[in-house]
């Protein structure tokens, strides 16, 4: 049953693509790499030993065409396929492809991915599985009337979300009937141009819950674990931005409760691999199953800071049949993380996706800082994908200590040409109502309800008033002198005489 | 001597920058500054300011008004402007130096999913005009102001890019 | 006794200087860098949150001088300095100087860097505190004749080393009587240029031995512990190169019984704050004390990532006079850490030192990685300091795991424009005596006797000549159309037509 | 149609890079290479060689012999030729295309400690040449090989900087 893997083929691009071939030069595992026309010189493509082209920047016709990936794994001699998250990550058509073509599929059963993936079939699963589940319905979108009355039942907010699901895409909150309609079928209509399946269904809305979620992880000999929480609370389009672990809420007696709820699913589900059990949790403390992610999260970093355990390399070894070396007892969660999703969003634009190419590209390090990017200095941010760029991960031996070293990495982190969420951040990072862990998922509408961040005062505008008229001073100088061509300008060269009074710290 | 208006957010700043007597000096709203500036190419410079040191990144055209620094991990929006040049504006009473928007244009590549406005029609801050599909996410394009219609470039269905035209206010 | 620390001022430059200011803004300290001429520019500058200028290049003109370091931290208002190591970091005249003007000096007191400082007295202290010494004499240099007869008893290979050294300065092996007078003129002289202070002594010199030292940690109360072992024994020129946590030859028996004796050394020294006990172990286990330094080490992080514990915080602590908050029960030591210092220097050409300016500068991330740097993309190496440009530390589960990242990372660092030590370190990861754990001092004069390091097979020579003639190809292409300015050459659009054939796999 | 001789260590690669069909061809010593490259900016490529993906950098002068590729985390020394002109110089018998280093100079700035030889004095390889100071250490400079000094541009107590002559050979 267990069969050594020796070479995997990433079916993903981006950041996740360079942390999986990361762990696989960790492992001793050759990486093969795939890209589309647009990625022809991504990072991902630079960092592994292989690399094959499989079509037009579309990811319909590149990252998402089943038949390319699996005929390059084939041709070179992958044994297994890890699909990352996205893309083909959580379809089971294309897991059972790959089974079918004799190349492991890093990820669970295609039946479980199938189960799970249907959000509708998953709520049945967790109430057997003895999960509370939020109230709601399923109803058939051609017969709006009927499911309107059913709503009224539930009573308003109510949450629509697309029965394929995921990443917030078809998913609409009403809060008012005559809104209904209009929810129901944008929604739908967003279902079907993201998943290819327009079912949606309803549920009871939680004003302001806590997303909490639990890393599980499964052998395929019926061992099962979880690996403590992570909260996502901070939001917007319903997509995490913000990430820890610990949730500053838990404690240990809930821990044990929603992480025994986590395994229960996993096993109801016959799960195999790392997953995500999601709930939702109320101002109470009672918590409802959401969903599970049948695939590797993107915020898997947080959990791994605080518990030192490599998830991926996990995956490879479940993957290739061998048992858990793990048991519970062995998770113990020290210190906290907190990651920070960098996308190229304008966050005072509402989060409109922003493009360009990075003219300026310095990530931050140091003790307890990880950055996990997919880009590079002059990396253009193509339109076709997802506008996550990079991700940036700090420990400390407490959240104070993680949220002061957030915002000194958040402050090193150097990148230009294209506006992103590092500045969001940085100013998330000194609210108080965030520094209390007073966390929901409707934190940042109450916190910033006009989309302004901004942590300026008197003294940095002065300073980027005086910055800006420097630059401008010496760009005129430049294009009238036609000197300075070497990056230090005259300016410079003058000023050096004057600076023993920098010295003297007189003014 | 250069002269320089420049406004951050809601403060104006009135500066100098003086090479008369053989060395730099800075006077900011009348208050004279302790500045070193190291060019680091590019855009990019070190600042220290009465000992506070700042590396920062002026985006934008060397002509432009509008600029943004980056700044302790910020992005913030700047104008600057000739210090008389402004004065002149503002006598005349033109207003802000940003030009008004009366177009509205793709910040991004995307799909028309929707035209929720026709040429004529009256909006009002905050009214949808387009939905348009970018990145897989529907996003909506509200009117920033209020105003009148001109014309509407666009119908459902159109591929557009990046600053394309979509709609004219009047 | 105990007094909050505000604001602290890094007397030093490079890498450490910036990873001292990154512990201070992790602590929410102000953090005042200082700069020489040619360090205006440089990254320590950039990242504080004061810089102040405080003279020409030379070091002896700028971070050596006590008085401006002085003035600066007073006239801006620091409540203490952080010397880190090297420059000022073991000068007890300086640490004095700083106590007289009222800093808190980050460190031991004045008299313990004295006195441990004094290799000679140093040697009389462990003697005293119980810890074995090498055999060996003082003498006087006047005296070489009686000198040499002694030098004959304790019988050859001897080592001459410089009373007031460290960094290998002013030492020298000598392994035949006639070379005892040339040994010892050289290294005085090394000595005296070094560190104003000629003295040298003689011991006996240990064929192959490991070096093997202990991070210690002292608060003013009495409490003193050690945070477990670091093996550094592959150096170049008496300087180490790539040190590791834990040693792969460690018992935990010997771990006690060094442990004890660095702490012995410590209490009977008073030693306050972080210090490094350092000893040569012999093949059959057995050890001697070499030194204590008493300063934070270059290699401090291999110890951060297995205990988990920062160590400048610590000395923050410490340092505020507040007792250790740690027991030796809570110094666990998981996983194991290596250390590769990255330097301008020419492996091939006996680390000879190189210099020039950073044309590309890209840092390899993701889980398991550190990096702590002192330089960024377009840094210039200046000539006047250490060649130290960085540290890279990988941490792996077990000792095989962090060999495995480190060749990763070795592999994802991008830096050209000056020679470093990064392909050393990844020819070395593939040593199998290396691998094995069969270490010593001489590992390097043993393994690499020609100074040659490659790792080049039939494969990468090819990829090298095609890089090369391709490259070639291009640039003559540039030259006769003009056109390519932008980066991308004619060369790839063209190329893209055939890209096909790399998806279908057909060669 | 393009042909060099590149040597790598004691490895020689017959290279030919042909563009007459319309599209690139790789042969490297008689064997069709399937390669793909994109130019990353300077002299960065992104190389993927059947199916390999390497980056590389390749730096020294666009016209010198001697380039440094950095593949893979290693510093590799190449030299590169016209394939023609490498053959008229071997049958010439003019041997290695690097020139005979006739000159010792200074790898870096230092100061001189010491000048062990005279003009005219034969040294053999190995013996040591010159003491230097640079980066705080003493560096002893040896010969590379036998020969006669022919002079001598240095003094104990010079500064030089990189690239000084500081040493001829006959």
């Amino acid at each position: 049953m267990s069969r050594q893997i020796k070479k995997i083929l990433i079916a993903n691009r981006g950041e996740i693509a360079v942390r999986v071939i990361r762990a696989c030069r960790d492992q001793e595992i050759t990486s093969v790499a795939v890209f589309s026309e647009c990625d022809r010189s991504a990072y991902h493509v630079r960092i592994a030993d292989e690399a094959y082209y499989i079509g037009p920047s579309p990811s319909s016709e590149s990252y998402l065409v089943h038949e390319k990936i699996i005929e390059v794994a084939l041709s070179c001699g992958a044994d297994a396929i890890h699909p990352g998250y996205g893309f083909l990550a959580e379809n089971s058509v294309f897991a059972q492809k790959c089974v079918d073509a004799g190349l492991t599929f890093i990820g669970p059963k295609p039946e479980t991915i199938a189960l799970l993936g249907d959000k509708l079939q998953a709520r049945q699963v967790a109430i057997k599985a003895g999960l509370p589940v939020t109230p709601g319905f399923e109803f058939d979108i051609d017969n709006l009337e009927s499911a309107k009355r059913e709503a009224d039942k539930v009573g308003y907010p109510i949450l629509v979300k697309a029965a394929a699901g995921g990443g917030g895409k078809g998913m609409r909150v009403v809060h008012k009937p005559d809104e209904f309609a209009e929810a129901i079928t944008t929604a739908s209509r967003e279902a079907t141009s993201a998943f290819g399946d327009g079912r949606v269904y309803v549920e009871k809305y939680l004003v302001r819950p806590r997303h909490i979620e639990f890393q599980i992880l499964c052998d395929q000999h019926g061992n099962c674990l979880h690996l403590g929480e992570r909260e996502c609370s901070i939001q917007r389009r319903h997509q995490k931005v913000i990430e820890e672990c610990p949730s500053p809420m838990m404690t240990p007696e809930l821990r044990e409760t929603m992480g025994a709820a986590a395994v229960n699913i996993a096993r109801e589900s016959g799960y195999i691999g790392a997953g995500t059990v999601e709930f939702l949790v109320d101002e109470d403390h009672s918590f409802y199953f959401l969903e599970v992610n049948t695939r590797l999260q993107v915020e898997h970093p947080v959990t791994e800071l605080v518990t030192g355990i490599d998830l991926i390399k996990q995956q490879f070894h479940v993957a290739e049949g061998k048992r858990l070396s793990l048991t519970q007892d062995d998770i113990v969660l020290n210190g906290h993380a907190i990651e920070y999703r960098i996308y190229a969003e304008d966050p005072q634009a509402g989060f409109m996706p922003s493009t360009g190419t990075l003219k300026n590209y310095r990530i931050p390090a140091g003790p307890g800082v990880r950055v996990d990017s997919g880009v590079v200095i002059h990396s253009e941010i193509p339109i076709y994908y997802d506008p996550m760029i990079a991700k940036l991960s700090v420990w400390g031996q407490d959240r104070m200590e993680a949220i002061r070293r957030g915002r000194r990495a958040l402050e090193e982190y150097r990148l230009a040409g294209v506006t992103t969420t590092i500045g969001f951040h940085r100013v998330v990072m000194d609210n108080q109502t965030f520094i209390d862990g007073n966390l929901s998922t409707r934190f940042l509408e109450e916190e910033y309800p006009d989309n302004k961040y901004s942590l300026l005062n008197d003294s940095l505008k002065q300073k980027a008033a005086i910055a800006t008229a420097i630059d401008r001073f010496v760009k005129e100088r430049r294009i009238m002198t036609q000197q300075g061509k070497q990056g230090e300008s005259g300016w410079l060269r003058r000023h050096r005489a004057d600076t023993v009074k920098h010295f003297s710290g007189s003014k | 001597m250069r002269h320089y208006l420049v406004t951050v957010d809601d403060k104006e700043y009135n500066i100098t920058i003086d090479t008369r007597s053989g060395s730099y000096r800075i006077n900011c709203n009348d208050q004279e500054i302790s500045a070193d500036a190291t060019f680091l190419g590019e855009s990019r410079s070190l600042l220290i300011v009465d000992g506070h040191s700042y590396e920062v990144d002026v985006r934008g055209n060397g002509y432009d008004s509008s600029q943004v620094v980056l700044l302790r991990g910020m992005e913030i929006p700047v104008q600057i402007e000739d210090y008389n040049l402004a004065q002149l504006r503002k006598t005349a009473g033109m207003g802000s130096a940003a030009k008004i928007q009366k177009d509205v244009r793709a910040a991004m590549p995307g799909l028309i999913l929707e035209v929720k406005v026709k040429p004529g029609e009256h909006v009002v801050a905050g009214q949808p005009l387009l939905v348009v599909e970018a990145m897989k996410m529907e996003n909506i394009i509200k009117a920033v102001g209020d105003g009148v219609i001109k014309s509407v470039a666009v119908t459902k269905g159109d591929s557009i890019d990046k600053g394309d035209k979509m709609l004219e206010f009047e």
